[in-house]
């Protein structure tokens, strides 16, 4: 019988290596804060943290940031008034700025198995400089490459135990497509669900793209 | 004499030109204020980069739903009608021309319709790139909400080259200020509307670029 | 009032173009049969059509294409033994072949803004012949441009007037993505729903991609 | 003396082999029966190129669901714990590395694992590609499932090299014939198992490619 659910954030947690990159879901809401608190806990380093957005002064990002475990941080915005912020410009922290759309993409092609593909977003920005780009149908595109996790942290509302999700609101935003990019997608779920609950036709993330799945209630 | 809009005022003035049906994305500062304006009555689809497709007004803070915000982390509710989708979802909206309008705030805007709206420096140490650059390339058409000289200086953000670093090359359509409202076409900014008591000559004045006289005026 | 709704077929086809690309969704089963027979009425020529597979000796892809209004073919597979196959085979009817999953992100590619992307599959083929190839990460890629539609023929279980869809079971297939990819969807749907009536977490094709719906009882 | 598999012995002999929590995508003829002969207590998750994922055995005439098939067209039952995806999803699955295993038919196969068996010669007129050389290209691990000679004169479809056009190149991991199970290893076909009363002799007189002695043999 298959059955992803694990029964601590230590085991969920389990083999995590140095070096690794993790792919955090969230904005605003849906991030998985219980297990962020496991990551640091379980005490990897030289991690590649790829989010959203570089967080503020507390928070799971802040929090994961300021552990010293994060030697680069690839989002699409950083305050400079935040952990992420101060850390960068004290030269202790690697960041890679990526438009938000774009970042979304190269995530999703990861997990689809795209190799590389061409946007008009960036293209004619200071982003651009040095890279490759190619005039398609008229507009100055940029060349784009996947976002490859090795493991993914995910929220999710209810999970069955072949780890199949739904995602509650706007808390779905990058969980689907981080769990599709990452070797490993780790899932903490508010709720558990019997096999066959979700409606098939409404599976939000399916299972196929989900490797653990940790019980956190609300 | 004139009196310039104030931020409100502006968003108003932009509400009043979004028909019914379109589908916009608000960027953050004016551009948030725009939905505020629109008479609940005429049905403007508003999108959320973070994949809220027909975000309602601000809710009660008994009604707060802590699952539900927008692109600014700002608590929302949902229209009747609405959907909820993923990011790469959400940026295919954004990115596969789908919105029939984004309203953008700016730093500056320059005669061939360029955008500078995320760093005042390239050197800046930490940039602020956000989902702009994605929907400026993206909607069907862009307008831009902001002031029209800057704060202290009074200089003009109309410009006829942007000086600050771009967000996206020749996209704007049209640009409301406080002062007036500009369309980009290929001979420059037409001026189509300005606040009351405010001549061309004192507008131009006011702007760095070169203004043509709008078909009204 | 935002209402997609037509009330006759001729008016969920007027003005479609001679030589209009035309995405025609389903697999097996979510395939608007109704607008097909729809699209042969209304008489449009030398279109482009962009579909699963050539179809077989009967059913709508095979009347369409007897129609004689369709000049190019882009698909997966044709039978020889075909309306399809017997036209190309007489010089009668142009045909691309890309691989199902290509050209699934191809049509995806159209929707999401993606200008061109680079793919394994295909790439040490015949289909690659004097085209233009990459080795991304050590793979042989091929490079493939998405694929517009001026329509979209679509398929959907449920519709409400601002265009939100739900598809039933697998003929969901091209639905939801073709939609996505054509600058007029034309929806024909089996039911129609009051807004709000489609869970918002389980819209399938939200209505910012659909135009067009039709009522067309099951 | 020997008796070689029949079509649902292959299937047989390859659902032997493969364990429960595999997502597994199984092509046309010989691999299409291969769920048939997984014990309904082994947990094994097959996907269609259509977008569904967990199907399960086939309808009673009078259960048929219309709205309900697989990739090759044909009625199908879901099983609990199963879901649907739109198209461009279901080939991220077998593109983006998700499918434990795919199971294809070929015309032939080579030393270095490529696969034939989309077209018998260059020259066909129409061609037919389906999903094949998605699923080759994305699966984790392919297998092929064949009969070992061709029907009218016998010829080996285990080639040095394909003689067919190419459905991908160097993909293949593990063959199953009606006579023999071949590993694609860096140093050509090895003989994981062969029929009863089979001699690796007999097999190698029946083989273009030179065939290597597995572990066990």
């Amino acid at each position: 019988m298959i059955d992803k659910f694990v029964s601590t954030r230590a085991e969920a947690m389990a083999g995590i290596a140095d070096g690794s990159v993790i792919l955090l879901a969230g904005f605003g809401a849906g991030t998985p804060e219980y297990l962020v608190a496991g990551l640091i806990e379980q005490g990897a380093k030289d991690l590649t943290l790829v989010v959203n957005a570089g967080g503020r002064d507390d928070g799971p990002i802040a929090d994961l940031l300021a552990s010293g475990r994060v030697k680069k941080l690839i989002c699409s915005f950083v305050r400079p008034a935040s952990v992420a912020g101060r850390l960068y410009q004290a030269g202790n922290l690697d960041l890679e700025i990526v438009p938000q759309g774009t970042l979304a993409e190269r995530i999703r092609a990861a997990g689809a198995g795209v190799q590389a593909f061409y946007t008009p977003t960036a293209a004619d920005t200071l982003l651009a400089e040095g890279r490759e780009t190619r005039v398609i149908a008229g507009r100055n595109c940029l060349l784009e490459y996947p976002i490859h996790g090795d493991v993914a942290l995910i929220d999710a509302w209810e999970a069955d135990r072949w780890g199949n999700l739904t995602h509650r609101d706007s808390a779905r935003n990058y969980n689907p497509i981080m769990a599709m990019a990452a070797k490993m997608a780790i899932v903490q779920t508010a709720h558990v669900v019997p096999l066959g609950a979700i409606e098939p036709a409404n599976v939000h993330t399916a299972g196929v793209f989900v490797q653990r799945v940790l019980h956190v209630p609300g | 004499m004139f009196k310039p809009l104030d931020r409100n005022g502006i968003a108003a003035r932009i509400a009043r030109d979004i028909p019914e049906g379109w589908f916009v994305n608000l960027g953050i500062g004016i551009p948030t204020g725009v939905s505020d304006f629109v008479p609940e009555d005429r049905e403007v689809i508003f999108h959320a980069e973070n994949g809220v497709i027909g975000i309602g007004p601000a809710p009660a803070p008994k009604d707060i739903n802590p699952y539900l915000v927008n692109a600014g982390v700002q608590h929302i509710t949902l229209r009747t009608g609405g959907a909820f989708v993923h990011h790469a979802d959400s940026f295919a909206i954004a990115r596969g021309g789908h919105l029939d309008l984004c309203v953008l705030g700016a730093f500056e805007v320059s005669e061939n319709g360029d955008i500078a709206n995320w760093a005042r420096s390239p050197d800046e140490p930490v940039k602020q790139v956000g989902g702009a650059m994605d929907l400026a390339v993206g909607a069907k058409r862009l307008w831009v909400a902001m002031e029209h000289n800057t704060k202290g200086g009074g200089e003009s953000r109309i410009r006829r080259v942007c000086s600050y670093p771009l967000t996206a090359k020749g996209v704007v359509r049209r640009v409301y200020t406080d002062l007036a409202v500009l369309d980009v076409t290929p001979a420059g900014f037409v001026v189509v509307d300005m606040v009351e008591g405010l001549t061309f000559e004192a507008l131009q004045e006011r702007t760095e670029a070169t203004l043509i006289r709008g078909a009204s005026r």
